[in-house]
């Protein structure tokens, strides 16, 4: 049981880190690109850990599981907002030297 | 086709993509760029030959670190002269292609000539698979490192510290500059700052701890901890100081000094040069060792002798 | 069962962070190439969990870790602009 | 096969070093070509010493993180050199009369005129 | 451990514990160390060289942990002889490095511990009985060495620098490699490596081309010239006594310990690579607007003219290669560090500077005179002994090829060094008035000229040294 709930969270995981890529590849411009990657892909990672703390059972595992999510959550944030301020300046700066 | 080839060859792929974006790639910002994720990828692949040390070496020294400090030279580059934001840096050549496609033959055949020769596992390192029950180490990394081959990490160390002192020949004379990111003031920066500071620190320990039995070390945690620092450099909480303190010169020689003591101490004793003197001892050359690493990636970084307090 | 799939898992996210190189390779903008990067950070630290589960070797999850860590401080120094840059004097104090 | 798969891919690896070395004209291209090299000489340092219950041997390992190390001081005092270089020559190049177009430039303006008579 | 290991030990970690002294040192205290440093570590080779005397070698291990699992360490004759080469150029560079390098200046903070730290890897490469050991000792080397040329701030020595560094971390890299093929194969990293058999060729002519790039040996001496002529004078002095010859003496280590059997082809192309080199450098030299370029490009004439030993590979010709490493080492340091001075005198060392040198800077312009008769190999300098033993050597082995190119490699090291000595003592316009800087203090000149006499003067009473080196080398006889 558990481990069919495991191969469930496994492949969702898998389906939406693929839909963030779907979502990088296909939308138009960067600030899409950006929102459908971060979101998609840290629900996917999220997944995953649960799957593989599933698999394991142990609670050290799943914490250590958990807050390399949580890392990984934060660093997207950061990141995707660092890309966002970055492209949007350059985009002030092209429109504004012409 | 089996899963662990498929696996073993994209890794392979996608790696070869991201060199080809590296060597041949347009633009040099966008170069650094893809080493960065060449480095990634590299430790993923360390981690599927079952090297995790030197995933975890690579990860932080090979993408982490070496990523940063290209990054930072080349804004370094930007700000001398701006139009080097467009730098591009390669010409095209016939005779190189040419020249590459052989290289690569030739490490291709040597490389796939020594696997077909009949080999005998590795002398030394079967030694070392009997020989560590005797050091009551858990990881031959650790043993190879710092017990049987440890002079060649004394002298890694001291490359290092040269690496250190030698760019002080440049820095000396240039100008002194901040690469201070402009959006420490966001919350979420800070926010990222508290929370990735103290986590560092206790992975860095972790790692530090269990470096003699399991995966990790001086070095890795070192570069967590220089990790940390050029956090700290970036997010202007440390500001570059060009007043050279007698504690930073201190722990810039420590992992040296330490590996030292390793040498001579056991002469002291009347037995030959680095003898073993069990766990404790190595426990006390890596903390050293970690703290030098980490001083001396993180002013590498800063490209001045010494740290100070910036902004409350 | 979910074990024996690991290894396909791996295979299939290592082909979307290939689909991620494509976007690097046609940009356009530099922010979509370091989104890609952001894409290599987040799919290897879920490659990494999963390798450690298929090959049985705990401490790749310290490498997910270290990955995470870094993957801020390299995002960060890359948009680090110089936001000063001061005089200071050519005393040779090392 | 999977030493043989990587032996392939440190060769494909290798050749776009040299490739890169060969065709750079800007110090920081060049770097980075040999670091690209400098990975895959560590790839096959660990793939073609035969494995060791199914690890790869402890020795090249040490050697491979030495390297690393190693690797990594020389390319952050190599960059050091190349801004001081920069600085003072007004572009990124190890030949002094290089064409400058080569290096995203237009002309060298900021070469250091009180250098160009150095005879040390 | 026997009292000459320790001894050994001694020789590393003297200089290294000054490096890390003068590191911690306040800038302005740190040449005291330096000089302390400096001079305390060759008093070591005064028992050492008693040592080897006595018996042939002086080995060590680390840790007790035998090769293959540990490092090893053999100091035997050739090896004390670029010792010595290393600590008499040391020592006499002290003054001009002294006077050089004065604490006001910006340079000098980073300057007396990078010595120390090229002076490490320098006896460790000398020491190293093992592959990898000698990789991160060549690494350290270059390191510091790059560092050294780097304290000249101008744009040519900083380019050099930069290549010299390129290049140094792609010889590395092959050497490695080749060092990775032998692991692969025989499961140690010992110098001598019994069982080679299969790869032997391959990680053999990797790692020799590693070493090549390294030792400058044509045509990978591209960093060369610019390095050493643009290099602040007391750290082109130490260079080119020691750094170029350490990687030799490993490139002759490789190939006769390393190397169970090389192949006879490659011992002969490797042969008329050198005397492509010799002939090469030397045409080279003679071309030279600067003085200081003269004396780089004769290096790597001289280099090529080493690479000999390799086709004849007896007894002799390794007696007469060993002292011909030790007279040119002490004559180049002497002709740099000369150079130095007339670079502080005149503000520049080119060639049209020198008419009337003899009276101006007579210390200097005989320091020159005497080396180049070492360089020639006139007798009874110590170029001739060599050059002599290794004419013999091709003499009994019937090499003709060699022994003319022998004997060319003295006529052509003459046509530089007599064009150098013409213009500085016959020249017509040799009234001609320059500005004049300050002289620097006459013991920066001694220094020189007392090198210059060594190298003459060890010709005269050749049989210590000859004898030392009648040894051989493990796997040279054959």
């Amino acid at each position: 049981m558990t481990d069919l709930l495991a191969l469930v969270f496994l492949l969702s995981g898998c389906f939406f880190i693929f839909a963030g890529t779907v979502g990088m590849i296909r939308l138009p411009d960067v600030y899409c690109r950006l929102h459908a990657m971060t979101k998609a892909d840290n629900l996917g990672l999220l997944l995953i850990c649960l799957s593989l703390l599933l698999l394991d059972g142990r609670v050290r595992i799943a914490l250590l599981l958990l807050l390399i999510w949580l890392l990984a959550l934060l660093a997207s944030t950061v990141s995707a907002h660092l890309i966002a301020r970055h492209s949007r300046a350059r985009q002030v700066n092209e429109r504004d030297g012409g | 086709m089996s899963a662990p080839l498929a696996v073993d060859v994209l890794l392979g792929l996608i790696l070869v993509g991201l060199a080809a974006q590296v060597a041949i790639g347009e633009h040099l910002f966008r170069a650094i760029v893809f080493y960065v994720a060449f480095g990634l990828s590299m430790s993923v692949i360390w981690a599927r030959l079952g090297a995790p040390d030197l995933a975890l070496a690579d990860a932080a020294i090979g993408a982490g670190l070496t990523g940063a400090l290209m990054m930072v030279a080349f804004r370094r580059l930007v700000e001398i002269d701006p139009k080097q934001a467009q730098a591009q840096g390669t010409r095209s050549s016939a005779l190189a292609v040419l020249i590459g496609v052989l290289a690569a033959g030739m490490v291709a055949t040597i490389g796939l000539t020594a696997l077909t020769l009949e080999q005998q596992p590795g002398r030394a390192g079967l030694q070392v698979m009997e020989t560590l029950g005797d050091t009551g180490l858990g990881n031959p990394i650790t043993g190879v490192l710092l017990v049987f081959r440890g002079f060649d990490t004394l002298i890694e160390m001291t490359v290092l510290l040269t690496a250190f002192v030698g760019s002080r020949v440049m820095t000396t004379r240039s100008r002194f500059y901040v690469a201070t990111i402009a959006g420490f003031q966001l919350p979420l920066v800070r926010t990222l700052v508290a929370v990735i500071l103290p986590l560092a620190a206790l992975i860095a320990m972790h790692l530090l701890w269990i470096g003699s039995d399991q995966p990790g070390g001086a070095f890795q945690a070192g570069s967590v901890l220089a990790g940390a620092g050029v956090l700290l450099l970036l997010t202007g909480t440390l500001l570059p100081a060009s007043k050279s303190r007698a504690l930073v010169r201190l722990a810039l020689v420590a992992g040296v000094a330490s590996l030292c003591v390793l040498v001579l101490a056991p002469m002291l004793r009347g037995q030959v040069a680095m003898a073993y003197l069990g766990r404790g001892s190595l426990l006390f050359a890596e903390a050293l060792m970690m703290v030098s690493i980490a001083t001396s990636l993180t002013l590498l970084f800063a490209g001045r002798p010494s740290l100070k307090v910036g902004r409350p | 069962m979910t074990v024996s799939v690991l290894p396909w898992t791996i295979v299939f996210l290592l082909l979307n962070l290939g689909a991620g190189l494509w976007r690097a390779w046609k940009g356009p903008t530099d922010g979509d190439r370091l989104l890609t990067t952001l894409l290599f950070a987040t799919t290897s630290v879920a490659i990494l969990l999963l390798m450690s589960a298929w090959l049985e070797l705990p401490a790749i999850r310290y490498v997910a870790l270290m990955l995470v860590l870094l993957a801020t401080i390299i995002s960060l120094a890359f948009f680090g602009m110089p936001a000063r840059a001061s005089k200071s004097g050519d005393q040779a104090d090392d | 096969m999977t030493s043989a798969v990587f032996v392939l891919v440190a060769a494909a690896i290798f050749g776009l070093g040299v490739h890169g070395l060969l065709v750079s004209a800007h110090i920081m291209r060049k770097l980075l070509a040999l670091n690209l090299m400098l990975s895959a000489l560590f790839l096959l340092l660990i793939v073609v010493p035969a494995t060791i219950d199914g690890r790869p041997d402890p020795v090249p390992q040490a050697l491979v993180l030495t390297g690393i190390v190693i690797a990594v001081s020389t390319t952050a005092f190599a960059l050091a050199l190349m801004v001081r270089l920069f600085r003072k020559q007004g572009h990124a190049s190890i030949h002094p009369d290089i064409d400058p177009r080569l290096l995203g430039r237009k002309a060298p303006s900021k070469a250091n005129k009180t250098a160009q008579g150095d005879d040390r | 451990m026997t009292p000459a290991a320790q001894l050994l030990i001694g020789l590393v970690f003297v200089p290294l514990s000054t490096a890390l002294v003068a590191v911690l040192l306040p800038p302005r205290r740190r040449r005291w160390a330096v000089v302390l440093g400096g001079l305390a570590w060759p008093c070591l080779l005064v028992p050492l060289s008693m040592a080897v005397a006595r018996e042939q070698s002086v080995v060590m291990v680390f840790g007790g942990w035998a090769p293959p699992l540990g490092i090893g360490w053999r100091l035997d004759a050739l090896g004390l002889v670029v010792l010595w080469v290393h600590a008499l150029a040391g020592i006499a560079a002290l003054p001009s490095a002294w006077r050089r390098f004065d604490p006001d200046l910006p340079e000098s903070g980073p300057f007396w511990s990078l010595w120390m730290i090229l002076a490490t890897g320098v006896n460790l490469a000398l020491l190293a009985a093992d592959l990898f050991n000698l990789y991160v000792a060549l690494e350290l080397t270059t390191l510091a060495a790059v560092a050294l040329i780097a304290t000249d701030d101008g744009i040519a020595a900083l380019a050099a620098a930069m290549r010299y560094l390129l290049l140094a971390v792609l010889g590395s890299l092959m050497y490695v490699l080749g060092v990775g093929l032998v692991y692969a194969q025989t499961g140690s990293l010992a110098m001598h490596q019994p069982g080679i058999e299969a790869l032997n060729n391959v990680a053999l002519v990797l790692m020799l081309t590693g070493l090549m790039v390294k030792a400058a040996i044509f045509p990978l001496h591209v960093w060369l010239p610019h390095a050493y002529s643009n290099a602040p004078g007391p750290v082109a002095a130490i260079m080119a006594a020691v750094v170029g010859k350490a990687a030799l003496v490993a490139f002759w280590r490789i190939w006769f310990e390393t190397a169970e059997a090389p192949p006879a082809q490659l011992a002969d192309f490797l042969g008329l690579i050198g005397a492509a080199a010799l002939v090469y450098g030397a045409i080279a030299a003679y071309l030279q607007p600067r003085l200081k370029m003269v004396i780089a490009y004769s290096s790597i004439s001289h280099f090529g003219f080493l690479l000999l030993l390799l086709p004849l590979a007896s007894q002799q010709a390794f007696q007469g290669a060993g002292f011909h490493l030790l007279a040119h080492g002490l004559a180049k340091a002497a002709m740099f560090l000369a150079a130095a001075n007339i670079v502080v005198v005149l503000g520049s060392d080119s060639i049209r500077h020198l008419p009337g040198l003899d009276k101006r800077m007579p210390l200097e312009a005989f320091t020159l005179a005497l080396a180049g008769v070492t360089l020639i190999g006139l007798p009874p300098s110590g170029g001739f002994t060599g050059k002599w033993m290794l004419l013999s050597a091709a003499w009994e082995t019937g090499g003709w090829f060699w022994l003319v190119l022998i004997v060319l490699s003295g006529l052509m090291s003459a046509a530089y060094v007599f064009r150098i000595l013409a213009l500085t003592c016959f020249h017509p316009a040799r009234r001609a008035v320059h500005h004049l800087h300050p002289r620097p203090p006459k013991i920066t000149s001694l220094a020189a000229l007392t090198l210059a006499l060594l190298a003459v003067v060890i010709g005269l009473y050749p049989h210590p040294v000859l004898d030392l080196l009648g040894a051989g080398m493990p796997g040279m006889v054959r």
